[in-house]
């Protein structure tokens, strides 16, 4: 079992999300990050005092999904979020020890889903 | 930015250019004020209202210029609230700068546009006396009018005149890029607005038959109908319409929008109570009663309306339900009985939210305020309910010359707004692009977010 | 949902079929009023106020109506503001739907229940002149009453009229279903409201003795008890009282609700100053001198009492106590010294914010935004004061027959209101489920959230 | 804590002790008003306003009374935006308090210094007519003023008085104590803002030459200075300054200073159109016109002198130059031309960003809400444009005069406000902890946050 | 060391801090963040036009402790979470590499409790 | 490949970034979290009812860091983030398996920096 954490530009969460669902991974959560890469920030003033924005509005992913999954759900990331633009985002796959549905109590492959 | 300091470089020029010549002649009014009271007593045993009876009435007017006034608030918070974080600032900023080049244009020439007196060049239909404020001799007397000093005079209308302009921000609201819009409503409210308002409230040629007597159409149609050809040059808000599919994008602070309709509310005190002209107790409160009225029977017709075909009752439907039935009451507010006028809030209220599902769904126009649907087709709702519903004796105001009204303000507002947009699109340009759309205007066009700070979590 | 349909159906049907016969009589109103404006000069000849005075008085009243109007979103922003964002679009649209409701209903028979003139069924304690908004004989004049006309009347009192439903509003915040609540409102202020100021302000049986200058037992109380008996039989909200300790559910939005007893003070010009029916010079200062007086008195001394018993001054302490101090005035605003206000201004802060930790720890009732405490405990409070402090040669207004009139203002209305939640209870129910009251009733009741795309954190 | 307790008994106690002395002699007063109308009656057949006059006259000025009363929730709601969100509970409890402690005060001895009559102990600089309200003989009449009675004559300058302590809250918004600020307010506005009030209004040394119509100087620089020397005594907010550099630190509710904006403006019609000290058509119209102009002048200006120099236009220098203009505007409101108070608006809407960027920049002073640059710099702007811009025939107000006048008030009151602040910051200290800065005065004072459940992120 | 993240519901936090505190966990973090799982979403409307709400609100804990520790905490969030109804949440375990105190700067077991 | 996750006071970010910077680490995730550790909570009242506020706001980092980069960038970030006061946070590390840039299709090392 594999945790996949992406972060992706937040216009393009819904393409994101359209692409999983095509590729039958249905299980996500979201949460909104702020974010600093190659993307340059940009420039704010307030009241004539300069502010340098470099942390940028993204929206981070955390996707559990077994071993069989993990390529796909990779693609459809990619596919959802991709633009060619600095900013994209990436995407980060961690081993997953255990999972468990704590509604049923299952654990494991069967929890992820 | 760089034409946004052209912009301004006009305007300001303007100002200082055109006031010279403009505000000169009156140099000595407010001197002259003793001396005018003095001739006021005066006058006061020659028949003609008494000095107490002109200043009351005085009072009433600069009241409901106050009231009229803080209507550029409501409508700033209704459409803040109604469009998404991203844009408040820029919505707030447009709807600050527009009271403000409402007036002084206003001053500049709106004002002797809308009323030549008999400085018609094309006869009932376009006059102008010339630049800026001059006070008539007497004007701080009741020798100008029964009912307020030119002063006054040129205050409430002036506060009116920004409204016009401040309907369509509503419409644009999301893309539009700030400083075309500002050339917008410039031009739009220093010419386009007084003009029609010549043709009726200045003498002009439908003064005699037609019968608006707060401004249905002369003052929310016309806003409406320059809304109308803003939202379609434009185009829709990216992700508005996503393979033919009508996609919900929800205002972001609801509180501020219920702000904004009650204070359009309270402010419709002074836009059809001082519309009486005086402070005449029969007349101002007879009209605040059809006008309460109207609002009330908005509200309700909206919330069933909307618990029927959404439902739930949709809060944003309710407030434009409001308004729907003060703009709805507006031109007949004198002449229908209170009964009527429930009659026509109750029409307008089911009126606005069918008609904000139908530019939605069948015209596939983005207003993310509704403001075509309250104002112009709400607007238009109550210019013609005049014909139905007038009281026995009222001798303007017949079907057809409401009609006629209605087509005349129409046609040239729709094509002077469409034209102007379309002069704007294909010169400087009048959408922002799509990243800044995304990123949202705050940060594109003024570099500032409205709430610093908040976590907020948007996708459209 | 359906209900909701019902309910409409049933409101909508109800103006329309009563609105024909109710509003009938006056069709020409209007247009008759260049004649009795005739009338009028020639009856300035004769002793009654002048035409000037009339104007006066009644440009003061529609002021005076317009701050009261105001009133309505003071309320809705201040009950949002301290309740939790999940349920700010559910108290939006409710209290946007109050205001229309009290003026329709108002219109359709409270006026006429609450001034039934010679119509008594039962002698001084229920009349009724029958449906509908009727210009008596020179209604537009100075013949009605010197200090308004009939449309201005019916107006300012109607803008009171929905302010008792909107009181109750607050404390069944955050756990009433909307439709079963519309109804409450509905009936509550069609009825129940009108009744009790028959008995006082209709000359009915407590009129000669009871004091109650603008409404602290007429108004406040009546809503109070609505409030205590929604909050005592919906039970509190899930989460406040848990395994016996009492836990704070945090106001969302202390701006709104600060913004809220501003415009509340504000509205109380018009409230108290317009009580005095006409313009008087003296008359209407005086009162605003001491309402202003005693909202300050109020500020301090809840911020006062607040700050000894929590240790920190808490900003909802101190605007609760604003509205006590006012409140508590209100009663005997003309007929106590000013020295008298702060003093009833400074024990209503006070006691205002030791009433809600009784509420709250002792009674163990949740009101989410004090309602009980600012309108009932201090409505009584203001009432009694008026026995207590009220200037020398004042003749109504004893302690006695103050105590008399909360007493039958109270036994009626916590009975009336207490069997209304009670039947709605039993029939369709006035609580949400607790799962929607947890996802919150802006999505359950409306499907829609107050400030979308803001991330909020809420465990309760 | 304990202190805020202190002070609270301080005021209380001294409330309860002045006013039994203070507020005595006017016990029977409303109950004398049918006499003393009766009186009036009589006397309107002498010379002197018509009842009816006076009638209106005091109706206005109630009218004015309630527009300056709103410009409280004016300065509390643009003062919040401003500042960041874990400050907004603080800010709103000290912009609560300050109209209750404003009004109080000013019934205990403000008003009496302010206006001394005859009673001055050092001539035309300092007098006190004794503590209280002492309704005087006829002084519920036009025997007291043609314009108003003693009630509202009260009320209307207590509504002011309190505005000069608001303005100083803004500048030291942040990281003042809340127990100190109160203290230096209630001390402020007790003392020294009637001190110099009645150099000018009260008949004092300047009143011959200087020319202040509604107190650019007497109001807005009064509350400058203290601004200035609060916020060099308590010193920057951390973060502010960091090496040198000038950190932005970005407010967090633009939509609620907008609301602020606009609420003072519209205030202003009230402030201005009120110090006209009656309903006189031709001068109240004249007012309201010059000042109208002038706050939309300030707004184009502003906005086009940031687009300058920020490069983008910036939303809270547009409200700033609103602000800026109706500053500029309040001295000679009565005695410029329009023409003249475009001018004024425009050169104040310039002045007012550049000095807010010579105020962070040059001086190094952090003044969270411009409010130096707003009432100060702009307050002696305005001031001196009155001998730059005024009428011919108008005999008061030549630059000289009008200079000493500025001079006067900013020697004295710089001198009060900064003996009282350092005053306090040597006893009890006047600013919080660096950790409850950081996380907040809304914790750290009142325990309580102003956006409950909301994610807030901010590392300022 | 392992870390473990939950997606609860955002009203059974109190109750399972409650559940952590019995269990002798006293350090924990907490974000919001939205899921998408098992649990159907609702339909919101705006002004007539649909929008499928398929995010829904949940609290997302992420706790650091040590390997004896870790069922124990397991337990206390099955405990304090559980409605047995869907939208319960799920328990993510994950291998801990490191864990630094940034006051003291100590490292491994001691520094994370 | 790291994933390095750390916890700090919100106040010290700016003063973390500027670290980090120092240290040739540029890209980070920023979340605002809450926070419960040895740090003591403070007692809100709201109308007189007591809130013990035991969750304290927090700002929790992302970073993802090739091996040599792991050590300077803890070190960076205790040396923004240190006060030695309680409540100065917690740094966090897990191995990474798979780090993919979206915009390029990169992955491992090279798609982290
Ligand atoms: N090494 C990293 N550690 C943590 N977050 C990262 C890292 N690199 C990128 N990110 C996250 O991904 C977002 C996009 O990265 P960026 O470098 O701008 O994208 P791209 O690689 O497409 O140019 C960043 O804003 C940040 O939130
Ligand atoms: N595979 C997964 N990856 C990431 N988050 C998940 C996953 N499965 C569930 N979640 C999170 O857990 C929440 C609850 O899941 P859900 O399936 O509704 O619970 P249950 O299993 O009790 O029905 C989801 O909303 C989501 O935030
Ligand atoms: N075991 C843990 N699991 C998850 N988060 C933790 C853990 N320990 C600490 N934290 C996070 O780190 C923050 C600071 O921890 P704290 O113990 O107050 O710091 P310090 O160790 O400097 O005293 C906490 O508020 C919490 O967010």
């Amino acid at each position: 079992m594999k945790l996949i954490i992406a972060y992706i530009q937040p216009e393009k969460l819904n393409d994101v999300k359209q692409a999983l669902y095509n590729k039958q991974v249905f299980k996500l959560s979201v949460t909104n990050a702020m974010g600093c890469g190659q993307q340059k920030g940009f420039h704010e003033t307030y009241r004539g005092a300069d502010i340098e924005v470099n942390l940028l509005k993204k929206v981070r992913l955390e996707i559990a999904v077994n071993e069989d999954f993990v390529q796909p759900t990779i693609d459809a990331i990619i596919a959802g979020a991709r633009t060619n633009k600095i900013g994209d985002g990436k995407i980060f796959v961690i081993s997953l020890d255990q999972c468990i549905r704590i509604r049923t109590g299952e654990t494991g492959n069967e929890a992820i889903g | 930015m760089k034409r946004l300091l052209l912009l301004s470089g006009v305007i300001v020029g303007a100002c200082l250019l055109l006031a010279g010549s403009a505000f000169g002649q009156e140099e000595s009014g407010a001197s002259e004020a003793v001396a005018q009271a003095a001739e006021v007593v005066a006058e006061a045993v020659e028949p003609g209202p008494s000095l107490e009876m002109f200043t009351v009435n005085n009072v009433w007017m600069m009241v409901a210029t106050f009231l009229v006034f803080i209507m550029h608030l409501g409508f700033a918070t209704l459409e803040t609230g109604l469009e998404r974080a991203k844009n408040a600032t820029n919505i707030l900023f447009k709807n600050t700068l527009i009271p403000a080049i409402g007036l002084l244009t206003f001053a500049i020439c709106g004002f002797n546009i809308a009323y030549p007196g008999d400085t018609w060049s094309i006869n009932g239909i376009l006059g102008f006396a010339g630049f800026g404020l001059h006070l008539p001799e007497g004007g701080g007397t009741s020798a100008y009018n029964v009912g307020y000093t030119y002063w006054t005079d040129f205050l409430f209308q002036g506060m009116f005149a920004a409204t016009a302009a401040t309907i369509v921000s509503g419409a644009v609201a999301g893309r539009v890029k700030l400083l075309p819009f500002l050339l917008f409503s410039t031009i739009y409210v220093a010419i386009a607005y007084p003009i029609v308002v010549s043709w009726e409230w200045g003498g002009g040629f439908i003064s005699e038959s037609f019968h608006d007597f707060a401004g249905s159409t002369l003052v929310h149609s016309v806003g409406g109908w320059g809304a109308l050809m803003g939202a379609i040059i434009l185009g829709p808000r990216t992700g508005k319409f996503v393979n033919g599919s009508v996609k919900a994008i929800p205002g972001h602070n609801l509180g501020l929008a219920t702000i904004g309709v009650f204070l359009l509310w309270l402010g419709w005190f002074g836009f059809n109570g001082g519309s009486v002209l005086s402070a005449d107790a029969e007349g101002t409160s007879f009209v605040l009663l059809t006008t309460n009225l109207a609002a009330a029977a908005g509200i309700i017709a909206a919330s069933v309306t909307s618990s029927i075909v959404q439902k739930k009752p949709d809060l944003t439907m309710a407030l434009n339900g409001c308004l729907a039935g003060l703009v709805g009451i507006t031109a007949g507010a004198d002449v229908v009985s209170p009964l009527s006028a429930v009659f026509i809030g109750l029409i307008a209220g089911v009126l606005v939210v069918l008609s904000v599902l139908f530019v939605d769904r069948a015209l596939k126009i983005d207003d993310p305020v509704g403001a075509v649907s309250v104002h112009l087709v709400c607007g238009i709702w109550g210019t013609l309910a005049v014909g139905l519903f007038r009281m026995d004796g009222v001798e303007d105001g017949s079907f057809i010359s409401q009609l006629k009204g209605v087509i005349a303000a129409g046609v040239f507002c729709a094509a002077f707004a469409g034209i102007l947009f379309l002069a704007l699109k294909y010169t400087i340009g009048i959408r922002v692009s799509r990243e800044e759309e995304l990123g949202g205007l705050d940060i594109g066009e003024h570099g500032m977010e409205a709430y610093s700070g908040f976590q907020i979590f948007t996708t459209t």
